[in-house]
């Protein structure tokens, strides 16, 4: 009977543009379970969701650029209480949906405005901040004297992470006075601020796990011993890569808590370098239900908790209390902004 | 390797009587000649003297029995092997002998393979076996793939839907597996979907003589709907019990896996590579020297005249089309249960086109398509470490790599290919 | 074994091929079937073998009735047939060939090559039949590839043989080694129905002889009672002149000049070896050879199909050496191609499709890049009326033609152009005799009307009765050149590669193949 | 082979065209007599209806709430009727409102006059989805009737775009040159690439399936290539964006701003009939057909085989990068990477349900928008993921491809639908 009443409800819903609060996110074209961006800002609904059960909450998924500006037509004819874009693809199209429709809420993952709009809640990460700490973590317990990282395009969101990781891994040779090496990633010199410009190694894809897994033993034969992967699900054929070539080879898991969404794998996560999207999404959406949206641009950064190295669950205690201790001293550093995290400012090995 | 051994089957080769026409073969010289030129002037003079390379032939922690890896200065090696390159090149372009060009041509490429890599390591390391084995690993899937279009239109069907197969393989099995937490049974369940697909194919093109190409095409668009459908249905919620599942481990096969440089990426690898070979000797074996093999042929090639000797054509159409899919779902599963342990939408990302591409580059054989799907898995794990070397060419050109090396192969070797003379035709019997 | 068909029915449709025929074969006899195309011959044939089932109507072997659901069946009674349109794999080799179906095997279903060989090579001694159980079909004349097909049947040891238009394939000392053949398989006690459209050859080798016209059997008589004119008029149900009547040539200017033509294949072996000859207007000339000794290669180069490697061809003194086939076509070359199927017709379209194939982009039947529909059809009605193709209407695909209609339409295209000279090879192959007798007229009338004609035949009856002189190839170069007045046996010797007048057997002709 | 049997275009009226006609009896009963006859388009009709069925036992075997249901199925099974019933229904009514228009909302428009924009929303957005498909379709459908597997249309379109927006943003000449200049852009970097395959067949017989393959795979990467670099990233733009083209290049809306269907449309329009003219009246095309269906008899009657092949290549390659241009210039503005999506693929699809028939592949490419646009709007109001539409649209050539099925599971009579080859193998 009550599965009726929801069949019905929902028919109502659509035929007369009533009934409770509705969050809805447009997915980009990596699909509703990339584990990346656009699996992390459901799962923030739907965590929003747990909190609130009076809210239903919807996705729309892209299947390539042309689809974004009518999804989010869709979603607006639906009366969505907040729509939530993935993606910098979706700028323009939020933007113009928003300039049109001044009383529709958004929220935006990786991408910002400037002005800000008053609309929009757009969502930045300052992922190269915990990425230094990721990079650290990783050229501290190379044993190699080699840790590589690999994207899965070659744009800002994903090579900000490597970027920082490099750093990070660069920040440990300088201060330890070792030559730990990073593959994959070569910053390019002296660059503008705020750029992430540089050289490494892509999959060009954010599915084709197998392209992952080859990046990844390419990394390891060149004697690499922990990899970091910035490519979504691609990132799981490197997990199969290092699990396949064994003794002791680790990686870093991105974006979300590795543990977490792939549990399966957790026995070789040193760490993950995550990216506080699911909670930024359910407080967008927990806001706009409470309507005590605002938009603007917020940004995720070490200090704020936006962004996070996670727990080293299986690896609590086979990295050192000292370096836990130094990790968490050079994460002070870098939320007070006492070092740098940009690589040009150290030398390569 | 066993696909080597039975290169020299008689029946495969003199069905083949491979001629090379002057104008290729003198291409091939002119390749060769400009190949030698660049690496006399980039690879060779153009590194700096006493730079030197070294190829790592047992990568650490390698159960194979240890071989020093080379050391040896880029600029002379290159110079000479640019000489001898020329040489070859200009010995194809005078000689009028079809017979070794191709002996003659691989060889040159080799040496400015080698050059080409010492290049790119220059002051660096390169580790020959891991490319080797990244190679394999890479390969896995197109093998299956092709060995799955061989068995299929060898006896006249056309099998576009590879793709599809690959995809509904790779889902059932990691579900299967995930849920049960029986890999076997997953595997065995990747194979059946494959194996159904199969089926819907010959149902459709056999029993209503529906168009195979339009039939394959629809069922990969009906296999990525559906497991796309399924993913967002069923494996996002349930992501933990139906998607995230055990995987084959290796088995190392004692003393085969001591086998310098190919020994542990050949023989210590899980059970796919295993079966692919298997597949491989038996399929070779059983196309070209058994009484099922020379039917099946028959089949595809004049099946009026195997009616006229007694041979049921559509059972031996259908027994085909179905095993074929049963090979590609298991080539399918090793996405999965074989690799990642994990389906992601559209995993398969086109690979079961490479492999349709492999088989016909490779012939419509068994070794064949093994070769072509080595050769892309090469330029695969070429080009990844090429840009780990950080070499000074764009990833984005790297990433291309493969692909156009297939075309570069595919207009410049192996030229206009002979099918099945009935592949696709549909056989109406009186 | 005694066969006895009694009243065989078989209807395609609202067709009967075959209506209530009867037809007694009594062991150790050759018994031949005549009758047009189109007759039911092949049509009762594949019923007797089991690939067609019949609407009506019983088979009696040896006196009881048998059915057969499949070819499987017709074989284990004993039956083998030799196709219209040889059953054979080209990729595979001859012993796997022979072979196919019950093979000899070795554990898990190895193939017992070496038994197979074995086999082959008794049988083939048994009855005199020399093949390489290795060489592969497709590299083999079809004179050898006819007796694998026969090697095929005796080697599941068949006690009544059908040949399905063995001869029409084959030149005159194949067909005399095919006679010997039949002749020495008769004597040990088994028969054969023999299908063909060449009256002398039946009255040369069958026993009895029975006539279909329109699906039905107009009568049985023996070789003895009946001459060919009889015969014919039987088939035809009119009366035919076996050779075209023609006025003695009277040759005008060279319209056409080899001069050191030489080919090579794709292997690069020379195939057409320093060829030079003349043909003037209003003569022909038949280029007689048993096939695979070059003159395919000849016709191609005439007609710019293949590269020369050497050599110039002239038409009217203008050089054509390098012309495209498009050029040679409007400079008023006709080409009646060998094979009709492959290069002649495209027969998924219709026949007014055909029969414009070579002009369907100009005036009349296009102009500014459009077709004019119209102008195609109804010149397309014109011509199946002026050439008698038999065919519902112009839209019928040609795949549905009869092999002699589909010669017709391609006849009548080549022929509606402005002709300066006819290439025409094997121009009759598988045709009856009235269709033969048709287009040997077309042929000659083209000759009347001032064109040069080359004939490529191994056909030695055309080649007689159409050559005004003869040019004889052997091993890609011109043995001789003749006129028909020396006679079937020097040219046939001259075929075989034996010059002068030394005594060869009829033997060496079929070993030339290869 | 691609011209035998299917004499009946798949569209045409029924009662013209079906051979029924001739003997049928008049009145009603020859209406109920067409019905129960295998005719085109009572196959499609069927084949769309098993497509819906197909799809809504997926529905109910993946819904939570209706399998709920059918749990509850002997304690009440209303419940369990009434919940598949109005899942499927609201699923399947949102896909019809979706692509085509809500009756209310229309109703509404024209009772009241206002709200028209709402109204035709979704009706102008299947047409603007369908324009780029039909294209592209049409690029690929002459492929087979020429018999070129053209697998390539996703690297053609993205070719063609590339171009056109290059001379979208590059230049800013008044919209009345500048969009003609960008459909000739479009056109030519698809024809671009659709030469390579048609020389490398030509010159050295490397089959055109190989070469399109492999060339999707080097125009997606070499699009990110040129998306990360000048001049085509946008300015100020670390990420792969392409620049924006000038608001001249855009393709004119037809119904005002906030209807996006442009003038796109008539140029798919004007691109069927183009290759229905070229492949009925045209030389060209005919010379193409004989070539697709007979290499050897092209030969000898004096065509340039290597010619047509190219040029037929060309032509498809043309068309599909034509396709790209128009999503290019009719609603996207900007590249980025893979773009195109599915559409090259899709219109593979959608040239085998038109039969390869360009007026086939017109409705195809509808029905197929129909089904994607419609299902989003499902999707986002019943959450049931849009990739059902693909498995509907499978479901439905499946059956359109195989006319026998339809005949025998829906027990029709007769045969009047053409079994004809529909593509050449790899027949060289
Ligand atoms: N596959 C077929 N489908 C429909 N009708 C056929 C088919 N094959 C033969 N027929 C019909 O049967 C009749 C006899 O055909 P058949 O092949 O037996 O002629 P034939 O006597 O063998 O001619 P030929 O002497 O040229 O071989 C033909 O007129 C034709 O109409
Ligand atoms: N598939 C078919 N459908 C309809 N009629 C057919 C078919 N195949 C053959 N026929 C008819 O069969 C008759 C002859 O059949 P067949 O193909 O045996 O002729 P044929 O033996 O090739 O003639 P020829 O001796 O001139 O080569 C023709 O009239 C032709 O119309
Ligand atoms: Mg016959
Ligand atoms: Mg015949």
């Amino acid at each position: 009977a009550s599965a009726t009443a929801t069949a019905r409800h929902r028919a109502a819903a659509v035929v007369s543009h009533k009934g409770s609060f509705l969050a809805c996110e447009v997915t980009d074209t990596g699909g509703i379970n990339d584990r990346s961006f656009n699996a992390s800002a459901w799962k923030g609904l739907e965590d929003a969701k747990v909190v609130d059960p009076s809210m239903r909450i919807q996705y729309l998924s892209s299947t390539s650029a042309s689809d974004y500006e009518p999804n989010i037509k869709t979603f607006i004819g639906l009366h969505c209480g907040i729509i939530i874009t993935v993606g910098f693809l979706m700028g323009t199209d939020t933007e113009n949906a928003a300039k049109a429709h001044p009383h529709q809420d958004f929220a935006i993952v990786d991408y910002s405005y400037s002005p800000p709009i008053k609309n929009i809640d757009s969502l930045l990460y300052d992922t190269n901040q915990d990425a230094f700490l990721g990079g650290f973590l990783a050229a501290a317990m190379s044993t190699t004297g080699y840790v590589g990282t690999f994207g899965g395009e070659d744009i800002p969101t994903v090579t900000i992470y490597m970027d920082g990781w490099v750093a990070g891994v660069r920040y440990f040779d300088k201060v330890d006075h070792k030559h730990v090496v990073a593959l994959g990633w070569t910053p390019k010199k002296n660059r503008p601020k705020g750029s992430f410009d540089g050289t490494g190694t892509f999959t060009n894809s954010f599915t084709n796990q197998a392209a992952g897994r080859t990046d990844a033993s390419a990394l390891i034969q060149r004697g690499a011993d922990v990899i970091f992967p910035v490519a979504g699900s691609v990132g799981l054929g490197a997990a199969a890569g290092v699990k396949a070539y064994g003794h002791g080879v680790t990686m870093e898991w991105v974006d979300t808590d590795g543990c977490v969404s792939v549990p399966s794998d957790c026995s070789i996560f040193l760490t993950s370098v995550t990216k506080g999207i699911v909670k930024s999404v359910e407080n967008a959406a927990l806001s706009a239900v409470h309507g005590k949206f605002h938009g603007g641009n917020y940004f995720g950064t070490l200090k704020n908790g936006g962004v996070a190295l996670s727990p080293y669950h299986k690896f609590a205690k086979v990295i050192p209390k000292a370096l836990q201790n130094g990790l968490n001293q050079i994460k002070s550093m870098v939320e007070a902004g006492t070092i740098s995290i940009d690589p040009d400012s150290y030398p390569a090995s | 390797m066993t696909a080597v051994a039975i290169l020299g089957g008689k029946p495969a080769v003199a069905s083949e009587a491979r001629i090379v026409s002057a104008g290729r073969r003198r291409g091939m010289g002119i390749f060769l000649v400009l190949a030698s030129v660049l690496m006399l002037l980039t690879f060779g003079l153009g590194v700096s003297a006493g730079a030197e390379t070294t190829f790592r032939l047992t990568s650490p922690f390698s159960t194979a029995w240890y071989l020093a890896p080379l050391h040896f200065p880029v600029r002379e090696t290159s110079v000479v092997m640019a000489v001898v390159c020329a040489a070859l090149g200009l010995l194809l372009i005078v000689r009028r002998r079809t017979r070794g060009t191709f002996v003659i041509f691989s060889l040159g490429v080799v040496l400015f393979l080698w050059s080409f890599l010492a290049w790119a390591a220059r002051n660096n390391l390169l580790d020959l076996a891991g490319m080797i084995g990244a190679t394999l690993i890479s390969a896995i899937p197109i093998i299956f793939g092709s060995m799955s279009g061989v068995m299929c239109e060898r006896s006249g069907v056309i099998n576009v839907a590879i793709e599809g197969q690959f995809l509904m393989g790779a889902f059932i099995a990691e579900i299967i597996a995930s849920a049960s937490g029986d890999l076997w049974l997953g595997l065995a369940c990747g194979a059946l979907a494959g194996g159904l697909l199969g089926g819907l194919l010959a149902f459709l093109s056999l029993r209503y003589s529906a168009d195979q190409i339009i039939v394959g095409i629809v069922i990969n668009a009906f296999a990525l709907g559906l497991t796309n459908y399924l993913t967002d249905t069923l494996l996002v919620p349930y992501q933990n019990t139906l998607n995230s599942g055990p995987t084959f481990s290796p088995i190392a096969i004692p003393l085969l896996d001591k086998i310098p440089i190919i020994g542990p990426d050949v023989f210590d690898q899980n059970i796919f590579v295993y079966l692919a070979i298997v597949l491989l000797v038996v399929l070779t074996t059983g196309l070209f020297r058994t009484r099922w093999g020379l039917r099946l042929r028959a089949v595809g090639e004049h099946p009026e005249a195997a009616e006229t000797v007694g041979i049921h054509v559509l059972t031996v159409r259908y027994r085909n089309v179905i095993w074929g899919g049963v090979i590609a779902g298991i080539g399918g599963a090793a996405f999965t249960i074989g690799s990642t342990g994990e389906f992601s939408s559209d995993m398969t990302a086109g690979l079961g086109f490479v492999a349709l591409a492999a088989m016909i580059f490779g012939r419509w054989r068994p070794y064949g398509g093994l070769l072509a799907a080595l050769l892309f898995g090469f330029a695969n794990s070429l080009q990844a470490t090429l840009s780990v070397l950080n070499v000074p060419i764009n990833p984005n050109i790297l990433v291309m790599a493969p692909y156009l090396i297939t075309i570069a192969v595919v207009s410049g070797l192996v030229g206009r290919v002979r099918p099945p003379a009935n592949d696709g035709k549909p056989y109406r019997p009186q | 074994m005694k066969l006895e068909l009694s009243g065989i029915t078989k209807t395609f449709g609202s067709l009967v091929a075959d209506d209530h025929v009867d037809l007694t074969v009594e062991p150790g006899e050759i018994h031949a079937l005549l009758g047009e195309n189109g007759a039911g011959k092949t049509t009762l044939m594949n019923v007797l073998f089991g690939l067609m089932h019949p609407d009506s109507g019983d088979i009696a072997l040896d006196g009881e009735v048998v059915h057969f659901p499949d070819p499987g069946a017709a074989v284990r009674h004993g039956i083998g047939m030799v196709h219209q349109h040889f059953m054979l794999v080209p990729v595979f080799t001859v012993a796997e060939n022979v072979v196919l179906g019950f093979e000899p095997t070795r554990h898990f279903g190895l193939l017992d090559r070496r038994r197979a060989r074995a086999d082959i090579h008794r049988i083939s001694q048994e009855f005199g039949l020399e093949v390489d159980p290795d060489a592969l079909v497709e590299d083999l004349p079809v004179g050898v590839q006819q007796r694998v097909e026969i090697l095929k049947a005796l080697s599941r040891d068949a006690q009544l043989l059908i040949l399905d238009e063995p001869t029409s394939v084959l030149t005159p000392n194949e067909t005399e080694a095919l006679f010997a053949i039949m002749r020495s398989l008769v004597v040990s006690g088994r028969s054969i129905l023999f299908i063909t459209h060449k009256l002398k050859e039946v009255l040369a080798v069958a026993d009895r002889i029975t006539v279909m016209r329109a699906g039905a059997v107009i009568g049985t008589t023996t070789s003895q009672a009946t001459t060919e004119s009889e015969l014919a008029s039987m088939m035809v149900g009119r009366s035919v002149e076996l050779v075209v009547h023609k006025e003695p040539a009277r040759p005008g200017e060279v319209v056409l000049a080899v001069e050191d033509l030489t080919v090579e294949d794709a292997r690069g072996l020379t195939v057409v070896d320093h060829v030079s000859f003349e043909v003037r207007g209003g003569e022909i000339l038949a280029l007689a050879g048993v096939q695979g000794n070059g003159q395919t290669e000849i016709e191609e180069a005439l007609c710019g199909l293949i590269e020369v490697a050497a050599g110039r061809i002239t038409l009217l003194g203008r050089d054509i050496t390098r012309a495209t086939p498009k050029a040679r076509l409007r400079a008023g070359i006709a080409h009646v191609p060998e094979d009709r199927i492959r290069d002649g017709l495209v027969t998924s379209m219709t026949i007014a499709d055909n029969l414009i194939l070579d002009v369907f982009d100009v005036a009349p039947h296009a102009r500014l890049g459009a077709r004019n529909l119209r102008e195609v059809a109804c010149s397309g009605k014109e011509r199946m009326s002026d050439f008698d193709i038999r065919a519902g209407s112009v839209d019928v695909l040609v795949s549905t033609l009869s092999g002699g209609n589909q010669q017709k339409v391609i006849v009548a295209r080549e022929l509606s152009r402005q002709t300066t000279l006819l290439v025409a090879a094997q121009p009759t192959r598988g045709l009856d005799v009235g269709s033969i007798e048709y287009v040997h007229r077309r042929i000659v009338e083209v000759r009347d009307r001032g064109a040069a004609v080359v004939i490529i035949s191994s056909e030695l009856d055309e080649v007689l009765a159409l050559g005004d002189r003869i040019a004889v190839i052997y091993r890609g170069a011109i043995m001789d050149v003749v006129g028909p007045s020396v006679g079937r046996e020097r040219i046939g010797l001259l075929m075989a590669g034996v010059t002068g007048d030394g005594a060869a057997s009829s033997q060496t002709g079929v070993e030339t193949g290869q | 082979m691609s011209d035998t049997g299917f004499t009946v275009p798949a569209a045409a009226p029924p009662a013209s065209t079906s051979p029924v006609k001739a003997n049928a009896p008049r009145g009603w009963s020859r209406f109920f007599h067409w019905m129960v006859e295998a005719n085109v388009v009572m196959v499609t009709a069927l084949a769309i209806f098993s497509g819906l069925f197909v799809g809504a036992v997926l529905i109910i075997a993946t819904q939570a709430n209706v399998l709920h249901a059918w749990s509850l199925l002997f304690s009440h099974p209303g419940t369990t009727v009434s919940v598949t019933f109005f899942t499927v229904g609201d699923a399947y009514r949102d896909l019809f409102t979706g692509s085509l228009g809500d009756p209310f909302v229309i109703g509404h428009a024209i009772a009241t006059g206002h709200g028209w924009g709402q109204a035709l929303t979704p009706l102008s957005e299947t047409l603007l989805y369908a324009s780029p498909l039909c294209v592209a379709g049409l690029a690929v459908g002459l492929g087979f009737r020429t018999g070129m597997f053209n697998i390539g249309g996703q690297g053609q379109l993205i070719a063609g775009a590339m171009a056109a927006s290059y001379v979208g943003f590059e230049i800013d000449p008044p919209a009345i040159i500048h969009v003609p200049l960008c459909i000739l852009a479009g056109f030519a970097g698809g024809a671009v690439a659709g030469f390579i395959p048609g020389f490398l067949k030509a010159r050295t017989g490397a089959h055109e399936v190989i070469v399109t393959i492999m060339l999707n795979y080097v125009f997606l990467n070499l699009l990110v290539l040129a998306l990360t670099t000048q001049p085509f990233q946008q300015p100020h733009q670390a990420n792969a964006v392409g620049r924006t083209i000038f608001g001249s290049a855009e393709l004119p809306h037809i119904f005002g701003q906030n209807l996006r269907v442009n003038v796109g449309v008539f140029i798919a329009i004007a691109c069927a009939l183009g290759v229905s003219w070229l492949l009925r009246r045209g030389t060209l095309g005919f010379g193409f057909r004989v070539v697709g269906a007979n290499q050897d008899a092209a030969k000898v009657a004096g065509i340039n085989v290597r010619r047509a092949t190219i040029l037929v290549l060309v032509i498809s390659g043309g068309l599909a990068g034509l396709a790209g241009m128009i999503s290019l210039c009719g609603s996207d503005y900007f590249l980025s990477a893979g773009y195109g999506g599915t559409v090259g693929f899709d219109c593979i699809t959608v040239a085998l349900l038109g039969r390869n028939r360009p007026i086939g592949i017109v409705l195809g490419s509808l029905l197929f928008a129909a089904l994607n646009v419609g299902g989003r709007y499902m999707q986002a109001s019943t959450g049931i993921p849009l990739d059902l539409a693909s498995v509907i649209q499978a479901i439905i050539v499946f059956f359109v491809a195989t006319p026998g099925l339809v005949n025998e599971v829906y027990r029709l009579r007769g045969m009047n639908v053409g079994q004809g080859l529909l593509t050449r193998g790899w027949a060289a």
